[in-house]
């Protein structure tokens, strides 16, 4: 981390940028939260931890509006987002200076409280240069401790892998962390019954309660004016949370983000309710990997997406019933 | 520079002459081969089954240890280079393969094709340049006129080997310029001389020699080199050859001033 | 019957990863291979006998072991259909199946000579046996 | 007009692209096809027009079952509208069927101008479907929100 | 609020047979915006317009539905009597309530209500209408053919004879293309410099039109009815009125070593040339890689031998910026590099040729003087081979995959010919398929082998084997017979792929004109538009769109003319004004939407917007409304919503929906 600060340190004392973009840390000790650093000074209050699992290249569409280049630190999935904000023009490159950073997995406080362990005071073994492969948890309860695998966000479960996408230097080694399969969870709802996969969703999908936690730090979903914000697919009026948008909410987002989403999972890691949204964006993933070839959104900044893209052999819709 | 080498099985006893002539060379042209350890025989063939797996272990454990080396692996015989290199086309393109490949193999790293696989004439071309090489020869081959006979396995299939045009190739040719002597071009040097077959079916790959070597001699070829042992056999059992067959590696030990030395 | 007979047209189209119908038929094949007139099924009609599921006929052919591995029909093949992989499949299903192998180690010893190369009973072998 | 109290008559919505399939289906009229008066059709200019927010909502105002038409792979008017609309309505309709919504209520048919017996066919046997699938219960809201 | 009128019409018995239409004008009413609802005998009757035209004036209508037949029959009916009535034609909607309605249906009540309902989501559609204008764009009326080969030439022909200025652009020195070339035509064999050169004259002596050799198309911009274009004209080094085409200068050129291009290469040229004795224009080009003055700056022979004081060393490329209102594309093929195929052993034998290469040994004014000889010792063969297929026909990466359509029949053709001027020369033809399809053809190809005795073999040639003799050996297959042939010949000529000219990529990504992986241009609609470009303005002559021969790319070049000529002839161009818009304060200028416009309709611009009170410059969609043509596919790929269709808006469509959901 030190080196981290002290390079940003440098790169804005001698004016290679204007500010940095980082991690800040919270009032807790598992909540940093970005934040933009404008001076030497401010950067005490730099941290990068387990716990620093938000994806700042959305932030960096603002930043690219802002004087000077701003000194950006991604994470290895975190490129495939900055790069798929370049292929859409979303993102000035010029304007960026890319740290790609190390990662060892990040953490679900979630997963760490879903092992009963309360009243969390401090927590060791988080930092990205410690080999530990537990994490110490002092709690007002006493000492506690848990996996630090078992602890992390279910996107690192799946990791993409550890290059980065996209960068000007790289600062800290990245550990392997996937110990399962991408699609393994989809593939299970796959497989049940109409009426199963239906129960499945409608327990989920009550628990949302429309706060655009997911929509607001998805990269894909960038915007200037959200669809559901405006009248353009309502002949009446927007009136309550009864339209029609409310209701489709997550299905309408999905396919809006189909082809572009890098499912670097963050719509999951912030939804106050825990529901698996990465379920649908990666739905929609596996079928275009099957139907249409391997594609991963932000591997690059030229090829064609899935969706404007097509081949006179491609499937027809009724593939779908025939997969069973 | 040092390379990893792989000789195979023929340049250890039959061929034993192709391999000193090439290391003799090496020496004088400022590079080594770094003979694998343990190398295990290639096979001779290439598996084309798209299933076959065990017998291209052996070729997976040469490139890994070049690749442990960081080495380029060099091979000499046209039959290894081919097994070899396509081997390792397998283990970089094919993911099937490569999975269990590894899986056999149970590397510390998997072995993903990394090593480039160099034949002798590759080295001599894209490595020490044939320009260099001429500056080097001391005893030209003048007036010598050499008819290249490349076979199918360093050629063929074009897109995997990589070697040269396979339809019309020059690597040998400008060999064959290099050490001072005048090439021939025959249309028969890619034709197959018979390979394995010359085991069983002695007539069939004898007919087939009869008619390379006629070519070349229709066009006037004082003698012919070939990189392949196999090569060398069956154009030697061709029974209306009258001009004689060298390895590549003899000639070039020649024009470096190295094959008395190397004979001694 | 009929349908053991799809599996090993099948199966040939595996172990070789041919597309037979992707052959239009030209003949350059035929027109390439050295080992020709030696053959009795010709390479041009390789792709017909996996195409009409008749592979019994393919692997009890003589071509099976006249082929040379020369790969000159599939460096020309205008269609990359690789007859040359396809009757090399046929070989490994006589080899791995019926264990009916073309070469015996009884008869090598008379097929050798002092000039042989280790390198021609190694390609032989791994051609012709399991 | 109350029909309270009739068995289940479905509404079914149909996108029809104007160059072929809203002409294959003035065809099926003209020839005097008949398919059942559940079907109402809504002319787009092209295949590719139609969003799958439109499907959505017609599920959501009410829809038993929603399908498409357009004109044959490679012959669309804009030459390449319906292979974008393919692949968007494929990928919909595999969403659909997997948050649970059944697969038989989402189609799309290629029906070209010359096609109205394809037309009225198609019509029938995706009507036939819906019957047999009854209301459509749940699409009304994603949330499912009962 | 709109007030709309609804008009019911019976079409005699045809809807009100089945449907009750007084109730659906009754139910009308009652819908938002309903202001007058009626019902009439026959709607698009001189009367029933006149019903319309009354509503419009009494109630003040803003918008009508017409419940009648398919808008596909009378839309523009009841759009024009609304436009009569000073009423905007495109606030004006159909219900389909005869085809999709009272024809399929018997139950009067079911159909009653469908039609309601139908009526019903029109209303809502209406209701959302906004009046659209067609836009105007202007009609230059001058023509650009781009190459002056047969398909060129025809074209501009064509369309200067109807009366409308037209240039061609023609990248080499002389008009005439691979035409002038020929030797002979199949399948009538006349020679070909005789039918070709009369037009060659016509086109040059044309007041209409206007010849730029040794020019190139540098750049286009503008879209339909108005193209702007850069066109190169490269430095001749002679001053084409002074030149007097005399041919002292080619005689006395000490730099004869260039070879010559319009003979393939098969013998040299000078290096001040004109590339046959037919040009057109009649004035040399000097080469100036080849030419001594250039390369050594000593020489100049040429100006010192030129009565006219044509040479001009100092002559500089110049460029001419013209506009268009249609531009043609008549950019030709040219056979493929031969490399990979070395098997026939092209590179390693002279006396293997292609067949463009035997057309100039066989014209009398080609390398040999039109004696067939070996070009390797100038002997006469005895034994010709030709090979099928090189190069067509294969899906590996070496070849095209397509069948390039003209070798069977020139191939019969040259067989024919050898066999009609040297009858003690053997000809065998390998073939894999012979392919005839055409007026005469089959019968001109039975010739050749009935009458004139050529040996057809059916099957490929796997190596042509140069022999220490000087022969070629060819091994063949004949699969007919089940054997491999092992023949003896003294020339080899391969039936070379052709493949569209290399340049057409350029021009095709200029013009925005879409190309297929065989860089093939495409044409609009495969079946009902073979001579456009999807590209609005941009029509397509000759092989530039696949492999034609010369009766069909004449035909196809006459075709090109009759489409340019229908939009020159326009003064002014009405857009279809339902097309594309792009909400500015929504546009991410994320370029999805551009990725899938068939037309290229849409670009982006930097643009300063006022958000709410924000000032900024955003990347921002703009579409053309000149080339949209509507199709929506950009409003589907926009994630923003920013991208809507006027005519057939988001609100529009969603107001059907929910009026058939009600």
């Amino acid at each position: 981390m030190q080196e981290l600060i002290n390079r940003a340190k440098e790169m804005l004392d001698d004016g290679t940028v204007a500010r940095v973009l980082g991690w800040k840390a919270g009032d807790l000790p598992y909540n940093p939260e970005p934040a933009y650093f404008e001076d030497a000074e401010s950067l005490k209050d730099f941290v990068y931890n387990g716990f620093c699992g938000a994806n700042l290249s959305k932030y960096m569409i603002e930043a690219s509006k802002l004087e000077g280049k701003t000194l950006v630190f991604l994470k290895p999935c975190d490129t495939y987002s900055f790069n798929q904000l370049i292929k859409e023009h979303r993102v000035d490159r010029e304007k960026a200076y890319i740290i790609g950073v190390g990662c060892k997995g990040k953490l679900d406080i979630e997963k760490i409280r879903a092992q009963g362990i309360k009243g969390i005071e401090s927590i060791e073994g988080a930092e990205i240069t410690d080999d530990a492969d537990t994490l110490k948890v002092q709690t007002i309860y006493g000492e506690k401790s848990c996996a630090y695998a078992d602890a992390m966000l279910e996107r690192c479960h799946v990791c993409k892998g550890k290059e980065h996408k996209i960068y000007d230097e790289q600062i800290g080694e990245s550990k392997e962390t996937k110990d399962g399969e991408r699609f393994d969870e989809v593939a299970r709802i796959e497989a049940m019954a109409p009426a199963e996969k239906f129960a499945f969703f409608q327990k989920e999908l009550s628990k949302c309660i429309r706060c655009n936690a997911c929509r607001n730090v998805c990269p894909a979903c960038s915007c200037r004016k959200c669809v559901f914000d405006s009248n353009k697919f309502d002949s009446a009026q927007k009136a309550n949370v009864d339209s029609f948008e409310e209701k489709m909410f997550h299905i309408i987002r999905a396919f809006h983000v189909a082809g572009r989403c890098t499912d670097c999972g963050e719509c999951s890691r912030v939804c106050p309710q825990g529901i698996p949204l990465h379920l649908f964006n990666r739905k929609f993933i596996k079928d275009i990997d099957e139907l249409y070839g391997e594609y991963q959104a932000g591997d690059d900044t030229e090829s064609k997406a899935p969706l404007t893209n097509y081949t006179f052999e491609d499937a027809e819709p009724s593939i779908v019933g025939k997969r069973g | 520079m040092k390379y990893s080498y792989y000789p195979g099985c023929t340049l250890r006893t039959k061929a034993k002459d192709l391999d000193d002539y090439a290391r003799a060379s090496a020496r004088v042209l400022g590079f080594e081969l770094e003979e694998v350890e343990d190398w295990q025989c290639c096979g001779g063939v290439y598996p084309l089954g798209t299933d076959e797996i065990a017998t291209k272990l052996s070729s997976v454990r040469a490139l890994n240890a070049a690749k442990e080396k960081n080495q380029e692996l060099v091979t000499i015989c046209s039959a290894c280079h081919h097994v070899i290199k396509r081997v390792n086309d397998d283990m970089k393109n094919v993911e099937d393969i490569c999975t269990r490949a590894n899986n056999y193999m149970e590397l510390d790293t998997p072995y993903k094709g990394e090593t480039k696989v160099l034949h002798y004439l590759e080295v001599l071309r894209d490595r020490v340049g044939f320009d260099e090489l001429k500056k080097k020869v001391v005893n030209p081959l003048k007036g010598k006129k050499i008819g290249a006979y490349y076979g199918c396995l360093l050629l063929r299939p074009g897109k995997l080997l990589e070697f040269d045009n396979p339809e019309n190739p020059k690597i040998m040719e400008d060999f064959i310029r290099a050490i001072g002597a005048e090439p021939v071009i025959y249309p028969y040097r890619n034709e197959c001389c018979g390979g394995y077959i010359s085991l069983k079916e002695k007539d069939m790959a004898k007919s087939m020699c009869d008619k390379i070597t006629e070519s070349a001699e229709g066009f006037g070829a004082d003698m012919l080199i070939t990189a392949c042992p196999l090569c060398m056999y069956n154009l030697n059992k061709s029974s209306a050859k009258k001009i004689p067959v060298y390895y590549f590696t003899e000639l070039l030990a020649e024009a470096l001033g190295v094959k008395e030395v190397q004979a001694s | 019957m009929s349908s053991n007979k799809k599996k090993q047209a099948e199966l040939i189209e595996e172990i070789s990863g041919v597309n037979p119908l992707k052959c239009m038929k030209c003949g350059k094949c035929s027109a390439t291979c050295p080992s020709y007139n030696e053959m009795d099924i010709k390479p041009h009609q390789f792709v017909s006998y996996v195409i009409n599921e008749d592979v019994e006929s393919l692997v009890n052919s003589k071509s099976l072991w006249k082929c040379l591995s020369c790969f000159a029909c599939v460096e020309r093949c205008p269609r990359d259909v690789k007859p040359g992989k396809l009757i090399d499949a046929a070989r490994q299903m006589v080899v791995r199946q019926r264990n009916n192998t073309y070469l015996s180690p009884d008869e090598i010893p008379e097929l050798l000579d002092p000039e042989l190369p280790q390198q021609l009973l190694v390609s032989a072998f791994r051609r012709y046996r399991r | 007009m109350s029909i309270e109290n009739k068995s289940f008559r479905p509404k079914i919505v149909a996108f029809c692209c104007n160059w072929c399939s809203y002409a294959g289906a003035d065809l099926a009229g003209s020839s005097r096809l008949s398919y059942p008066a559940d079907v109402k059709i809504i002319r787009v200019p092209c295949s590719c027009r139609v969003n799958p927010m439109f499907i959505l909502r017609a599920f959501e105002k009410g829809a038993d079952g929603v399908i498409m038409c357009g004109c044959h792979p490679g012959d669309c008017h804009y030459s390449t509208g319906n292979f974008y609309a393919r692949r968007r309505m494929t990928l919909l309709f595999s969403m659909l069927d997997y948050i649970g919504v059944e697969n038989g209520r989402t189609r799309v048919e290629w029906v070209s101008a010359a096609e109205g017996v394809k037309f009225s066919d198609t019509m029938n046997s995706f009507v036939e479907k819906i019957y047999s699938l009854g209301e459509n219960v749940r699409l009304g809201d994603l949330r499912c929100r009962n | 609020m709109q007030r709309i009128g609804v008009f019911v019409c019976h079409c005699g018995s045809n809807i009100a047979a089945t449907v009750d239409v007084s109730k659906v004008a009754e139910m009308a009413l009652m819908e938002p915006g309903v202001v007058h609802a009626e019902d009439y005998q026959y709607m698009c009757s001189e009367a029933g317009q006149a019903k319309i035209a009354d509503a419009i004036h009494e109630k003040k209508l803003t918008g009508i539905v017409v419940c009648s037949c398919s808008p596909r029959m009378h839309e523009a009916t009841f759009r024009k009597a609304a436009e009569r009535a000073g009423l905007n034609p495109y606030m004006v909607e159909i219900a389909n309530i005869r085809e999709h309605c009272s024809w399929i249906h018997k139950d009067m009540e079911e159909a009653t209500k469908k039609a309601v309902i139908l009526m019903r989501a029109a209303v809502a559609k209406v209701n959302l209408n906004t009046p659209l204008q067609p836009g105007e764009s202007r009609v230059t009326k001058r023509a650009l053919i781009i190459g002056g080969g047969i398909a060129g030439i025809q074209t501009a022909l064509d369309i200067a004879d109807a009366g409308y200025e037209v240039d061609i652009v023609e990248k080499t020195p002389s008009i005439g293309g691979r035409m002038s070339q020929l030797d002979k035509t199949f399948p009538t064999l006349d020679c070909s410099a005789c039918i070709l050169t009369p037009k060659m004259v016509e086109a040059s002596a044309h007041e209409k039109i206007k010849i730029y050799t040794y020019s190139e198309v540098e750049n286009v911009s503008g879209f339909v009815g108005d193209f702007t274009v850069d066109i190169r004209k490269k430095a001749r080094s002679v001053d084409m009125d002074k030149c007097t085409g005399c041919g002292v200068c080619q005689e006395k050129c000490p730099s004869k070593k260039a070879p010559s291009e319009f003979n393939r290469g098969l013998n040299n040229r000078s290096a001040i040339y004109t590339p046959f004795a037919q040009a057109i224009p009649n004035v040399p080009v000097i080469d100036r890689e080849a030419c001594i003055k250039f390369k050594t700056g000593k020489c100049g022979i040429c100006s010192k031998v030129c009565q006219a004081g044509a040479i001009d060393y100092e002559q500089k490329d110049e460029i001419i910026t013209e506009k268009y209102g249609a531009i043609v594309v008549a950019t030709g093929f040219d056979t493929i590099n031969l490399d990979k195929y070395d098997e026939y052993a092209y590179s390693q034998s002279k006396d293997v040729i292609t067949s463009l290469e035997l057309e100039r040994v066989m014209n009398a004014a080609g390398p040999t003087h039109g004696h067939l000889e070996r070009l390797s010792d100038g002997k006469a063969p005895k034994e010709m081979v030709f090979i099928q297929c090189v190069g067509s026909r294969c899906s590996d990466d070496r070849g095209k995959p397509y069948c390039s359509k003209i070798c069977c029949m020139y191939t019969a053709k040259h067989a024919m010919l050898i066999r009609d001027k040297y009858p003690d020369v053997n000809v065998t033809v390998f073939y894999i398929d012979v392919r005839t399809p055409g007026k005469n053809f089959d019968e001109f190809y039975r010739r050749a082998v009935e009458q004139y005795g050529v040996n057809y073999i059916k099957g490929q040639v796997g190596k042509v084997i140069p022999q220490p003799n000087g022969k070629l050996l060819v091994q063949g297959s004949d699969l007919l017979d089940n054997r491999q042939i092992l023949k003896e010949a003294d020339m080899v000529v391969l039936a070379t792929a052709i493949e569209p000219n290399p340049d057409v990529r350029k021009i095709a990504t200029m013009l925005t004109a879409s190309i297929d992986t065989n860089n093939f241009l495409t044409e609009a609609h495969a079946k009902l538009r073979p001579v456009e470009s999807p590209t609005a303005g941009i029509f397509l002559s000759g092989v530039c769109q696949g492999p034609k021969d010369i009766p069909e790319t004449v035909a196809q070049a006459g075709a090109a003319a009759v489409k340019a000529i229908g939009l020159l002839a326009k003064d002014k161009l009405m857009t279809n004004p339902c097309t594309a818009h792009s909400d500015e304060l929504l546009c991410n200028g994320c370029s999805t939407c551009e990725n899938v416009c068939p037309y290229g309709a849409i670009t982006y611009e930097d643009k300063e917007v006022n958000d709410h009170g924000i000032r900024e410059v955003r990347r921002l969609a703009v579409v053309n409304s000149a080339l949209c043509q509507g199709c929506g596919a950009c409003t589907v790929a926009c994630p923003s919503g920013a991208m809507d269709l006027q005519g057939f808006s988001n609100r529009q469509i969603i107001a059907e929906v929910d009026a058939i959901c009600r």
